[in-house]
């Protein structure tokens, strides 16, 4: 019985006990929701255009970054360096597309899953060449970006709000509106919807499919850029932060791996579920379960609602 | 062109329907197996410690993933937590009942796994493909936690490490610093052999028909009156146990004990490659897997260095351990478009041309 | 040794019980059934046989009774034969592809009054014609598929006939008939008749008896020392003579074990896992594997192409020396033989299911020189034999050692040969037959009273006491300047290129030699494919120019050859034509082994004889033809004709030796 | 070639019957109110114009959908919701519309698959492959050689189906469908996609398995001549509703189905 007192009633009476501390940790989860949600959109563009599960777009994410600090190391100024690095994105996506996707298409789609996984080595493998393989600080001052912390004082407490995370909120919430936009109202964004409809429908648009898989890379590109930036500056660039990018995944199964908005409401359950479970459950069994409860969140939803929020009831056929 | 076929003909179905129908195979076979044995005595134990062992070792862990990703087509990315599995179930075996000999507790270890494979391979009948394989990376981030946070699985040991008591086989040390590399050679090459032939006869029946219709149809499948959930089910299961016992195998057999780490996310991708550039659902393609994704970078490490230095290159450690992620990265993607359905088809191909030879079919 | 000593054994059922009593446990007979080679022991065989007699005798059938036995190559259709041997009838085997009115006029002709059939399908072609032969009692049969709802008043399943001899013989008084049937047997009483097909006219009902049927097989099988560890596959029609010999007769005397393909559609494959040691097939059975062969091989990437060129090359200069073990060859010709032998020659005869071959041979025709050669050089220990039914098949044989492919071999043991005046090969053997079934005018005109039998071929001797055939006696023909028209010898010299299946040459009595052409639609299809022809049918590449100048080059080279042998310059080919449709046995065009009916199709395609000879260069045909499910349609065509221009014969107009 | 009183039929047992069944999927209804019976021995055509629901109504009878309104009632029980593994226990086998076989086995595999509901050697003698495994796996192999005899496709037995032309991959999958010695074989469309030749030799086996071993067999086919020629009793639906039933002559004459369908050259 104690031990069921300690599961559900005892972390929402402290809930209750203490709001600041509740609004702290659902601050926090948001803020690394919408980051999730940044990550898991880099999967969803190109999912919805090719149909490939780019397991490379956690490194991407890395990898930008990288190019980013490591440059301005080498005395390249900040916004130069941010303009090299969006070319940098600009290449990759064309080569992807020459070297990986051109060859492989019609391939399964787990071949075309092994091949992200075969880029993802090399670019990890280029990426340590070039840079070094140490942890490096994101240039957060040189790009202007906010420091500091401003605590509100509420509900009896202090509730600290970093600036970094504000502009990172609303840099993302940008980031989310203009890619909104661009699916929706330009003729590019209607051709990549085309595409994720049928493939023919898109040739009828006038684009080609592989100028599509390009736009949809380097959109990918800049998206993993901008987040690259903003978790970088939170926790440092490095190559552990793909397993971060890992945690797309569960907030692509809750939002569906097709849908915009799914990711974003997805990133966003997946990013404060994580934090109120480490906080309020983790203590019980010794802390440390942010590293899997975000799967096994994903997985109960996932049995429940197999095709995800915002996907389509899958009708079987035969 | 080295097969004589002519005059090969069955006479009943046990010989029509035998997993090597043809002498010329059967003798392959027996030729590769009885040098495989003769290694133990001719190698040095660089190659047996570093190469033979690691690479069967491997072997069996993508067989393993072969069966629940090749031939049932259930995506997994929870090999290495599986493993782990293995390996923790046979380190409180191994020191709980030592008086029991350690290959027991080996292939004990492997039902550990297959019962927690089988749980976590439960959401398979309502899941698939790459949904499927978010849930088995709830099996390996849950499971890599319990291997850190749970003291009691490494006896409290402070380290947090498992070590390698000393364990014999008829009074050979087999596990433990005494052990020579020869001895655990045998032992990993004898167990493997005996698990590939079980695996090859599991597919070869029944239940692998089983398997391969849920894979290729299995909607069709379940209107036959196959049920789909046992079947992933028993997948899951047997494909855990491999792996199981693979992971009971690297830790003891291998590397003499070892931190959690080892059974981390990236040792699921690793032995995933294999199975891909092997070739899904072909025993054989685990091999050759197994033999290119870990033999290559072995080789790259020693011959990139040799290739460098002429060119006054530098030619750090480090330098070369980067190389070997992009020349790995790149011939993965190399070796997909150029065959799609692993090594093991290149074999099968070329096994078909000398079988029609010289015809080119 | 495995022959038939002494007299005791002179019938085949008394050779089977002997073999189930020296060779019990030995498999005699495999079938490819339901995916596995069915086996039975010679034990086995000879108590089935031995209740299967007595089923048979159940249903009527007597002594000097006839039972029609139509269908492939099965283990219960040879054991019909036995089986009606037992019990003193005579079996009568019938093509199984032959149509309703050929089956009726034969089983009418022999009178039989039971039939043994394969399945619906032959038990449907003969209940369409029964009343064209109503002393047809019983039918029955060895598959029951799709036969569960016929009436079965008189109609029964081999097996069943079985169960009921097995009941029967349970009985000591049954047992003790059936063995007094068994001995009552005599080597000189009527075996079989085997009707030939013949290139004209209605089949002839050819009578052996046990006697010649069983010496012939013993010159068979001591020439070859055949025993029985040997084996043989059965794919050839059982009407015919070839196949009861070789795999009804040899069988039985040796004890060799005969396998049964499991249906037309898989014969390659289950020659290749039988793997023969002892192979009989007729020319085109070697033709064919020989065209596929180099149909693939150009399929093959360029480096394999060459190393295949280069060592069949090599084959072709060394290979037979090799295996006729003759000296002059030079250790590194004999090396690169060997290494060969590796890489092309084993895998080759490998493909073709000869790897255990010990000896094979091709008769019924005459076999292109090149294709023999062929088949000798990569190691595969293939002879000709000349033989005809009336002479229980052999008539000559090539012993080892002298294997040629020009000729036909010398005499077979206990074989005398006479040429007549007129250059007609005569012989007298114990294999010959008593007389032809019911037609003693043709038995008179075609077996001299001194026992010699007139092959119809027209042939001789050459200095070394081989065998020549050139051609069918009547058909060698005269041209209008005397020179010698032997038609079949151009046309084989035709048919040696893959591209031509099928060749009719004119020319007796004419100015020239004029000739039909039937392309090979596997080979030139492919030839086609590689050189961007494009086509609709089969018509349509039968007139395409571009084949027309590839066999235009074939011919070329077939005249350039004729002009250099002595006395055939005259016969060159000046004009010919390709037919616009394959030459087909459901048409009449070809008989049922496959030999050109000429007579038929000179009259059939008259207008394209006219336009041969008349000098235009085109010609309109129509022709009615039968279609597989026995519908009849017309097909029209024009057909261009090609000029050739011929060569100067280098020898003179006279060949001294030619009728000796 | 055949009389239309079949004898077996004329027993009227009923097989299967269909009450008032409807399916929709959201807002699409793919059947409405559908009723009829299929009665033992028989050989029952659903006919009707694409999209009428043919497919939808084999989809539920062999457990494959759940009506949303109506039942089925299968060998005199009520079904309830189930998964189709239990109706192909039951005894229902079918084949597809577009072909579905384990596409890298063989051709043997794939019939050899149709035997698991009947094979049941236990897992450790499957390990070994000896034993009761291989004796069992031999006894189906012969009963699947069997079914390769009647189909006529021992050519083919060791080829992988995915290499197979169409009509030949259609034979294999109604192979597969015997191999479970089914009472009821559902049979959609199996002669889509067909020459002339194949469709007989497929109408030939269709009728053989009805006659030799008195299966009760549905099917769907758009090719009206097989359809008056094979069935006992047609049933025709359009736009998911029965608009006809009956014999062949009789649905023949029916106003409505020459409207809806025969009147339309197809």
């Amino acid at each position: 019985m104690d031990i069921l007192y300690k599961i559900f009633v005892e972390p929402f009476l402290f809930m209750v006990e203490a709001p600041d501390l509740l609004i702290q940790t659902l601050w926090e989860g948001l803020v690394s929701g919408v980051l999730y949600a940044l990550i898991a959109l880099g999967f969803v563009l190109i999912f919805k255009a090719s149909g490939v599960f780019n397991f490379a777009q956690g490194i991407m994410v890395v990898f930008s970054a990288l190019i980013l600090v490591g440059l301005y190391e080498k005395g390249v100024p900040a916004f130069l360096a941010l303009l090299l690095a969006i070319g940098a994105m600009l290449v990759l996506a064309v080569a992807v597309e020459r070297v990986v996707l051109r060859p492989l298409v019609n391939q399964p789609d787990i071949i075309l899953f092994m091949a992200t996984f075969g880029l993802t080595y090399f670019l990890i493998g280029l990426g340590e060449l070039i840079f070094g393989g140490n942890p490096k600080e994101m240039i957060t001052s040189a790009l202007f970006l906010p420091q500091g912390t401003t605590e509100l004082e509420m509900f009896g407490g202090l509730v600290r709000f970093q600036h970094l995370d504000i502009a990172a909120a609303v840099i993302a919430s940008i980031m989310i509106g203009v890619l909104a936009v661009f699916f929706s109202k330009t003729r590019i964004g209607r051709a990549l919807r085309a595409v994720a409809d049928s493939h023919k429908a898109a040739l009828s648009v006038g684009i080609s499919l592989n100028q599509i898989w390009v736009i949809v890379w380097f959109a990918a590109g800049i998206v993993a850029l901008v987040a690259g930036i903003m978790w970088g500056a939170r926790s440092g660039v490095s190559f552990s932060l793909q397993i971060i990018a890992l945690k797309a995944l569960p907030v692509l199964i809750l939002g569906g791996f097709t849908s915009i908005p799914g990711a974003i409401i997805g990133g966003l359950i997946i990013g404060v579920g994580e934090k109120l479970g480490e906080f309020y459950w983790g203590p019980l069994v010794g802390g440390g379960i942010e590293t899997w409860l975000a799967y096994v969140i994903a997985l109960l939803f996932l049995l429940y609602r197999p095709q995800g929020l915002f996907g389509e009831k899958i009708i079987e056929r035969i | 062109m080295l097969y004589r076929e002519a005059g090969q003909y069955k006479t009943n179905y046990a010989a029509d329907m035998a997993i090597f129908p043809l002498r010329e195979d059967r003798v392959g076979i027996a030729i590769i197996i009885l040098a495989a044995y003769s290694l133990a005595f001719l190698g040095n134990s660089f190659l047996l410690q570093a190469v033979m062992i690691p690479f069967l070792v491997f072997s069996l862990a993508a067989i393993g993933l072969n069966i629940l990703t090749g031939y049932t087509g259930l995506l997994s990315l929870g090999t290495g937590a599986f493993m782990g599995v293995g390996a923790y179930a046979c380190y409180k075996l191994m020191t709980a009942f030592p008086g029991v000999n350690v290959i027991v507790w080996i292939f004990a270890s492997g039902f550990f796994s297959a019962a927690v494979g089988a749980l976590f391979g439960l959401p398979s009948l309502r899941i698939k493909g790459f949904y499927l394989a978010v849930a088995t990376l709830a099996a390996q981030f849950f499971l890599q936690w319990c291997f850190i946070r749970i003291p009691w699985l490494v006896n409290y040991n402070v380290s947090g490490a498992l070590d390698a008591p000393l364990r014999t086989l008829f009074g050979v040390p087999v596990v433990g610093a005494t052990a020579t590399p020869q001895t655990r050679y045998l032992v990993v090459l004898t167990i493997v052999i005996l698990l590939t032939w079980i695996a090859s006869n599991l597919v070869h029946g029944r239940i692998g028909r089983a398997w391969i219709a849920i894979r290729d149809m299995d909607l069709a499948a379940e209107l036959m009156g196959i049920r789909p959930l046992q079947t992933k089910l028993l997948a899951f299961a047997v494909s855990s146990y491999y792996c199981g016992v693979a992971g009971a195998l690297l830790v003891f057999l291998w590397y003499g004990g070892a931190e959690y780490d080892v059974f981390n996310i990236n040792q699921s991708f690793f032995i995933l490659f294999m199975v891909i550039i092997g070739g899904l659902g072909s025993l054989i393609g685990s091999f050759f897997g197994a033999a290119l994704i870990f033999i290559m970078p072995i080789v790259l490490g020693i011959v990139l260095p040799a290739m460098l230095s002429p060119f006054g290159l530098s030619v750090g450690a480090d330098v070369i351990e980067h190389l070997r992620f992009m020349i790995v990265g790149a011939l993965i993607i190399f070796f997909l478009i150029v065959e799609p359905h692993g090594l093991a088809r290149l074999w099968q191909i070329g096994k078909q041309k000398l079988l029609v030879w010289p015809f080119p079919y | 040794m495995t022959t038939a000593a002494g007299s005791r054994d002179d019938t085949f059922p008394k050779l089977l019980a002997r073999n189930a009593r020296i060779r019990p446990h030995r498999i005699a007979f495999r079938h490819k059934d339901l995916g596995i080679w069915q086996s039975w022991t010679w034990a086995e065989v000879y108590e089935t046989v031995q209740a299967y007699a007595g089923g048979l005798r159940a249903l009527g059938l007597e002594r000097g009774g006839r039972i029609a036995v139509v269908g492939h190559n099965r283990p219960y259709l040879y054991w019909t034969m036995i089986a009606a041997q037992w019990i003193g009838a005579i079996p009568i085997p019938v093509y199984a592809d032959s149509v309703a009115e050929e089956m009726a006029f034969v089983l009418a002709h022999a009178e039989v009054t039971h039939a043994a059939v394969q399945d619906q399908e032959q038990v449907d072609k003969l209940l369409s014609v029964s009343d064209q032969m109503p002393q047809l009692g019983r039918i029955l049969y060895d598959e029951d598929r799709g036969l569960r709802d016929y009436d079965h008043s008189r109609l029964h399943s081999i097996r069943s006939v079985i169960e009921e001899g097995r009941t029967r013989l349970a009985e000591a008084s049954e047992k003790e008939r059936s063995e007094q049937e068994l001995r009552a047997g005599q080597g000189s009483e009527l075996a079989i008749i085997l009707y030939t097909s013949g290139t004209t006219g209605r089949p002839k009902g050819v009578m052996l008896t046990f006697d010649s049927v069983i010496a012939a097989a013993e010159i068979g099988c001591d020439f070859d020392k055949l025993d029985e560890t040997d084996e043989i596959i059965a794919y050839l029609p059982i009407a015919w003579v070839g196949d009861h010999i070789f795999s009804y007769a040899q069988a039985i005397l040796s004890g060799l074990c005969v396998n049964c393909p499991e249906n037309p559609e898989t014969i390659a494959e289950d020659r290749r896992e039988v793997g023969a040691t002892y192979v009989f097939a007729p020319p085109r059975v070697f033709e064919s594997m020989l065209t596929l062969t180099m149909v693939r091989i150009e399929d093959a990437s360029a480096l394999k192409r060459r190393m295949f060129k280069f060592f069949i090359d090599h084959a072709s200069k060394v290979g037979e020396k090799i295996l006729n073990r003759e000296a002059g060859v030079g250790l590194w010709d004999r090396f690169l033989w060997h290494v060969g032998n590796v890489l092309v020659y084993a895998p080759l005869r490998n493909r073709f299911g000869m790897t255990r071959v010990k000896v094979g041979y091709t008769a019924g025709e005459a076999i292109g020189p090149e294709i023999f050669r062929f088949y000798r050089s990569i190691g595969v220990n293939l002879k000709q034999l000349y033989g005809q039914t009336e002479a229980s098949v052999y008539i000559t044989m090539q012993p080892d050692g002298e294997i040629r492919a020009d000729t036909v071999g010398r005499p077979a043991p206990r074989v005398e040969i006479r040429i007549d005046d007129n250059g007609e090969v005569l012989y007298r053997s114990p294999g010959v037959f008593v007389g032809y079934y019911k037609d003693d005018a043709k038995t008179a005109e075609t077996k001299s009273p001194d026992g010699f039998v007139r092959s119809g071929d027209a042939g001789f001797f050459d200095e070394t006491g081989h065998l020549k055939i050139i051609d069918r006696a009547k058909d060698v023909g005269k041209m209008q300047d005397g020179s010698l028209f032997p038609p079949k010898y151009i046309e084989n010299k035709l048919k040696f290129y893959p591209n031509i299946k099928e060749a009719v040459c004119f020319g007796d009595g004419r100015d020239f030699v004029g000739c039909f052409i039937n392309i090979d639609l596997v080979a030139v299809s492919n030839w086609a494919e590689r050189n961007g022809v494009t086509y609709a049918s089969y018509q349509e590449l039968a007139g395409h120019p571009l084949v027309y100048d590839m066999i235009q080059g074939h011919v070329d080279e077939v005249n350039r050859s004729l002009a250099s042998e002595p006395r055939m310059g005259g016969a060159q080919i000046r004009r010919f034509l390709i037919l616009h449709k394959e030459l087909d046995a459901d048409d009449g065009e070809l008989t049922r082994t496959q030999k050109v009916r000429r007579s038929f199709i000179a009259e059939r395609y008259d207008p394209l004889i006219q336009a041969l000879y008349n000098g235009t260069m085109e010609a309109d045909i129509s022709t009615e033809v039968t279609f597989e499910d026995g519908r009849k349609g017309v097909i029209s065509a024009r057909v261009k004709v090609r000029d050739m221009t011929l060569y100067p014969a280098e020898w003179a107009a006279s060949l001294p030796e030619a009728a000796e | 070639m055949r009389a239309p009183d079949n004898p077996v039929a004329a027993k009227q047992d009923v097989l299967l019957a269909v009450d008032n069944v409807s399916l929709g999927f959201g807002g699409v209804k793919a059947l409405s109110d559908v009723s009829f019976d299929i009665r033992k021995g028989e050989i029952r055509a659903i006919i009707g114009p694409n999209g009428a629901g043919k497919t939808s109504m084999l989809n539920c009878i062999n457990g494959f959908y759940y009506p949303t309104e109506g039942q089925i009632t299968f060998k005199g029980v009520k079904r309830p919701k189930m998964r189709p593994y239990l109706a192909a226990r039951g005894g229902i086998a079918r084949t597809f519309q577009n072909v579905a076989l384990f596409k890298s086995m063989s051709t043997l595999d794939n019939i050899m698959a149709g035997r698991s509901l009947k094979m049941h050697a236990n897992f450790f003698w499957q390990l070994f492959r000896h034993g009761p495994a291989m004796k069992e796996e031999a006894a189906h192999r012969r009963v699947v050689e069997d079914i390769i005899d009647f189909l006529e496709i021992q050519h083919i037995r060791k080829t992988p189906v995915g290499r197979l032309p169409y009509g030949l991959q259609k034979r294999v999958e109604l192979g597969r469908a015997l191999a479970m010695e089914p009472e009821l074989l559902l049979l959609d469309e199996p002669m889509a996609g067909m020459n002339l030749e194949e469709k007989e030799d497929m109408s030939r086996f269709i009728f053989e398995v009805n006659q030799q071993f008195g299966t009760t067999i549905a099917l769907i086919e758009h090719d009206m001549g097989v359809v008056m020629d094979l069935s006992d009793r047609v049933v025709v639906l359009e736009y998911g509703r029965k608009i006809a039933d009956g014999t062949p002559d009789e649905v023949k004459r029916d106003q409505r189905v020459i409207d809806a369908y025969l009147g339309v050259a197809h």
